[in-house]
């Protein structure tokens, strides 16, 4: 789950990294009234997912109340575009927040190292620019620490760290508490990813964190309801959002956008578990066509959940043809034989044709049913692709 | 010889009178798998229908059965838990079969269990065909053979081994390492097992977007295990970036977890990367027959 | 720091540990108006730190609000008196509690094991007495186990201990719970010793700390300035009070009352370093006298710390001679030497006869002061102590 | 030989700028300890008067100087992070002075440095007389000689130590363990050190009321070293019980740490108690005597 810019602010809070003061607004009303009552310089930042939103116009300035307002009014409901999000996303809020006086950036994350097993930490003086950026330009200035999760964090690898990213002197008191803040918030609440850039040394001496980028496991989001429900609130994804409402894990199932220069994406496909899910997409693609989603319906699905996945799939216009490829391990065939049928029975979803691969676990009694109900199921993987392609080509 | 798991070693199951954890029993029980007894705190005292006996605690288990490997059926948030009372009771090798535990109590078991050996969670489990199965793979695709299989997923294992099988290719140990970011074992750690194994006289490394578990699985081939003929696999070749696809693990981020650079890597280790699991055994006979050449 | 009940109550109730409802009041009208608020039957708990409180008459229990307020006018005030505490400590306050229907007690505790460095804990289904009985009648009833602090703890610990103890089965759910949350406040607070005695289960299958004991670990108290407080507001012992009020450590110092059949503690004494110090009051033992007080000016004292502490031992009017011992390691004889000469120039001092022994760092330089000053040093410890207890004697 | 210390030891100061640091840094090249820096942070590049450089963290002191072991000045707070750090950067000794640093602290230092020997906190240091001094004891009143000894008390030792050299007994290696809760070396694993040090020919034990350090001090001289003579002390045995001593260690509560049971410890293992520490010498020549006899 990735969280808004506030939204990771508000956790900084919790743990104690300090935040420019402002407020979060969602019309330019509130805007006025706080700028009014807090007279200075305010910057607008434009409340998105997406990267890139300064270049996209997505951040102002404001001097007074009115300024504020009308600023604010131009970038509530203004759609942003950049070269990684051509199809741009709304704004629906804003962070107000006071513009600091800037006397040096740093940039500071840590992050899951899946081969070290460890939380890893990057450092560079080098803040307020892309990390793979530096990362490709100047290598050297990225200092990395791995933290013993059985040790935890202790101040001395902020020092180090500080020491060896030569961040300026003003950062030195400030730096190993911040970094001990954002592993406390990284561990508690589960991050795949924590980044403050810029991490900003003010001219009057404060160290803040000017940006804030978190990224949750969803996995751990049951410790923390409060923030679990930030995701209700706003799904980020709509394909997460849609996998849950059906009872799938949020990542089982995700929708694939046609790219230039690939055939249309047109061959729905379901599969048991995300490895074969995987495999017969890429089977789809083997076979000159275009896997228009990724669909796991995980271990052991019973028939309500295979007939919910079908709708679902379907209610993507773009799609064909089905591909369904069960390799039976925990998934038994007959309760996916079973969800097949009922699916298709129904006059609630769009039918398709439709490929079936059944084996491993009960695929007898499975394919008995499908038999019955008047399916000719294929013996491979390959052979179903081929098949669901061309079928999906026939249909066009 | 086989790595990790042979005919005698005694098994438990953690949550062995769960849904999940009843079914998959008997199914072990079936292929032959030594299970010893079973944890369900509460049912002490009492045994399953097959006679196995059921303690409150692993250390309960092992103390009264010796068992050292356990497979564990439990909640997402009780699998720290799991693993860490499997340590603690001498357990040395622990398969993890539930999905969904937080990354973070990974971090912090992997760092607290020195001495056993953790394979999963999120995975199929580990299979010594003929010999033993802890896990829940559908015992009957698999053969008795030569062939060592290490895979990041459960059903694309069984669609490549169906294949293995299917071609004559038998398997000496098949471990399904498991999907999640952070897991227990990973595909260096099997590999090494798996060099100094003379019974395994070749491998299959089914691999998938994400991470770099391949890079490193493909360095490790290269400098320690040249001469044993390898084929990798890399599964959703096809998906877009950023887009997690079911595991919690495959997704590419930026410029890692690239389908290139694992085939890149598997190349310039000399292992040849199929681009269907169906073109798994031929490449396998080609690597074994300029490997025997 | 010992913690009374409802303070070691507030810290539960912060890690999440059941107590009973109920209030705490410093006076009978408190009482009575809650009672009068809350029917029902209510206990009346002498908050004091002593142990034995019951048999000595400290708990009464109230039906309706008017005898709550005739019990609490009784009780606060009262001196409890029992075998350990033959002098009696005043009831100052009370923990109005609601009468739990007890369907079984059990016992759970966490301390420091010095030997394994490590905490361990204690349960047995045997609650409501004092362990060391259950400890001395029925050892194997009494289940430990010792926490790795790297691991942290883990619900099957206290899963493993509930069976092991043969703990009732209404306690098995709520069990791991309480223990992960001692464990925390153990841990977190930085306690030498947290017990619930009984951990209560009662008839309709709730689970509740009855009793609270903890004591914290003083060196870690900075690190919850609100519990530390505590402290200030009713110190829990005058020596540690005055120890702080000096500028010492807490346990520092200690006087020690007279005790039948032993010579009277006439001779005061300060040493540098606590074993100095023990073995100076020892060394008064051996010479056939009886030490005041225990009082170690820790290492590299000034001269005003030991003029300060000469003050304070002679402040027991019981004091008859003071025996001065020095050996300097980062305690420099001379500052020392100043501090007794400083002493015993003003007028502010109760002036005993004085035996010093000084020897180590600056020992030269020392000796030197108080050769000007007049005095005569000893030589050994042995010397010093024979010497102090004959001028006690001498001055009775 | 000694032990944990000898003459070539390389030995950083952690807060060499510091007034504690700076004046027992000076004291300790006097006595001839192989001192080769220390650290600041923030005066990195500089050096002290007498020529030691200053470093920034612990990591880059161990870099330049190949240092293993470290001695210890910093405020209580920052005493675990300062065990911490030298940990990581790989010194295998560390004699940590600082005095009050909080006990839950230690328990997590001490489970998650194995490699390292602490020895302390709130302790004198150790010196092996002649050759180094890793401390703040008075280095004049110690003598190179055969004698072990170990005690829980600075200033208690150093009565000790001017009795023993006055009697003509040298040292081989004296360590003040410190007198807090929980200390990262005991007098247990001081012994398995001194059983097998050949140079250590007789013992001196100096304990003090609370905890139970000597009565496994006693039962591992019973078990393992019943030949090498051992003579004990007892600090506080007139102390009342429930008192707290200037050590947080040093409290007799309930039946536990009460000299009675030290002292009956001892004598089980054939450990003579003096009763005060002029009588240690005694005690000892009685000892030697009798095991050379």
């Amino acid at each position: 789950m990735k969280l808004m810019e506030y939204q990771g602010k508000d956790l900084f809070r919790r743990v104690g990294i300090p935040t420019p003061r402002g407020v979060y607004a969602t019309t330019a009303d509130e805007v006025r009234t706080y700028v009014a009552e807090h007279p200075g310089s305010w910057v607008l930042k434009s409340q998105v997912m997406m990267g890139g939103r300064g270049k996209a116009g997505g951040i102002k300035f404001a001097d007074d109340a009115q300024q504020g307002e009308t600023l604010a009014r131009e970038l509530i409901g203004k759609v942003l575009k950049s070269v990684q999000n051509p199809d741009g996303e709304e704004v629906k809020s804003l962070l107000v927040e006071e513009k600091v006086d800037i006397a040096s950036e740093a940039y500071v994350s840590i992050a899951i190292d899946r081969a070290a097993k460890k939380p890893v930490v990057l450092v560079t003086a080098q803040g307020g620019m892309d990390v793979e950026e530096v990362a490709e330009h100047d290598p050297d200035a990225i200092k990395k620490y791995w933290i013993d999760p059985a040790e935890g964090y202790s101040p001395y690898i902020g020092r180090q760290l500080a020491f060896d990213a030569k961040l300026p002197e003003g950062y030195r008191k400030a730096f190993p508490a911040v970094l001990g803040a954002l592993y406390e918030l990284f561990m508690d609440y589960g991050a795949n990813l924590v980044e403050i850039n810029p991490l900003v040394l003010t001219n009057d001496g404060r160290v803040i964190a000017s940006d804030a980028k978190v990224e949750l496991d969803d996995n751990g989001l049951y410790k923390h309801p409060d923030v679990a429900q930030w995701n209700k609130q706003s799904p980020a994804d709509a394909d997460q959002a849609a996998a849950v409402a059906i009872g799938l894990g949020m990542s089982n199932y995700a929708r694939f956008e046609d790219e230039p220069g690939l055939p249309p994406k047109t061959v729905g496909t379901i599969a048991n578990g995300a490895g074969l899910g995987m495999g017969t997409m890429d089977a789809v693609k083997n076979a000159g066509g275009g896997a228009a989603n990724f669909l796991d319906i995980g271990g052991g699905a019973q028939a309500e959940l295979v007939k919910n996945s079908y709708k679902l799939v379907t209610s993507d216009d773009r799609v064909k043809a089905m591909f369904i490829n069960i390799f039976g391990g925990i998934t038994r065939g007959d309760q996916v034989a079973k969800g097949i049928v009922e699916a298709l029975s129904g006059d609630d979803v769009r039918k398709v044709p439709l490929v079936v691969r059944l084996t491993g676990t009960n695929a007898k009694e499975g394919l008995a049913i499908l038999a019955e109900a008047g399916f000719v199921p294929v013996e491979t993987m390959d052979e179903g692709a081929a098949r669901a392609v061309e079928l999906a080509k026939g249909a066009q | 010889m086989a790595i990790f798991l042979d005919k005698n070693s005694k098994v438990i199951v953690q949550g062995i009178t769960g849904r999940e954890g009843a079914f998959h029993t008997q199914r072990m029980l079936a292929y032959g798998t030594n299970i010893v007894g079973g944890v369900t705190p509460g049912k002490g005292g009492t045994t399953i229908e097959s006679g196995q006996p059921v303690f409150n605690t692993v250390k309960d288990a092992v103390d009264a059965t010796g068992a050292t490997h356990s497979i564990i059926f439990v909640p997402p948030f009780a699998g720290a838990d799991a693993l860490w009372e499997a340590h603690a009771a001498g357990i040395t090798l622990a398969v993890c079969i539930t999905e969904g535990i937080p990354a973070h109590d990974m971090l912090r078991v992997v760092a607290t269990t020195d001495g056993m050996r953790i394979i999963g969670g999120n995975c199929p489990g580990i299979i010594s065909p003929g010999k033993s199965l802890v896990g829940i793979m559908p015992g009957h695709i698999f053969k008795e053979g030569n062939v060592g299989m290490i895979s990041r997923s459960g059903t694309l294992t069984y669609e490549i081994v169906d294949g293995l099988t299917r071609a004559g290719f038998g398997q000496s140990t098949c471990v399904g390492i498991g999907g999640d970011p952070i897991i227990g074992t990973t595909f260096v750690d099997c590999l090494r097992a798996f060099a100094s194994d003379p019974e395994t006289q070749a491998l299959v490394v089914a691999g998938e977007i994400g991470g770099s578990d391949e890079e490193d699985a493909a360095a490790f081939i290269k400098e320690h295990i040249p001469d044993k003929p390898v084929v990798g696999f890399i599964g959703g070749r096809s998906a877009p970036k950023g887009k997690r696809l079911g595991h919690a693990g495959a997704i590419i981020s930026g410029n890692t977890g690239t389908p290139e650079s694992k085939v890149k890597a598997f190349g310039e280790a000399g292992v040849p990367v199929a681009d269907r699991p169906s073109d798994i055994p031929r490449l396998l006979a080609e690597r074994l027959a300029t490997a025997t050449a």
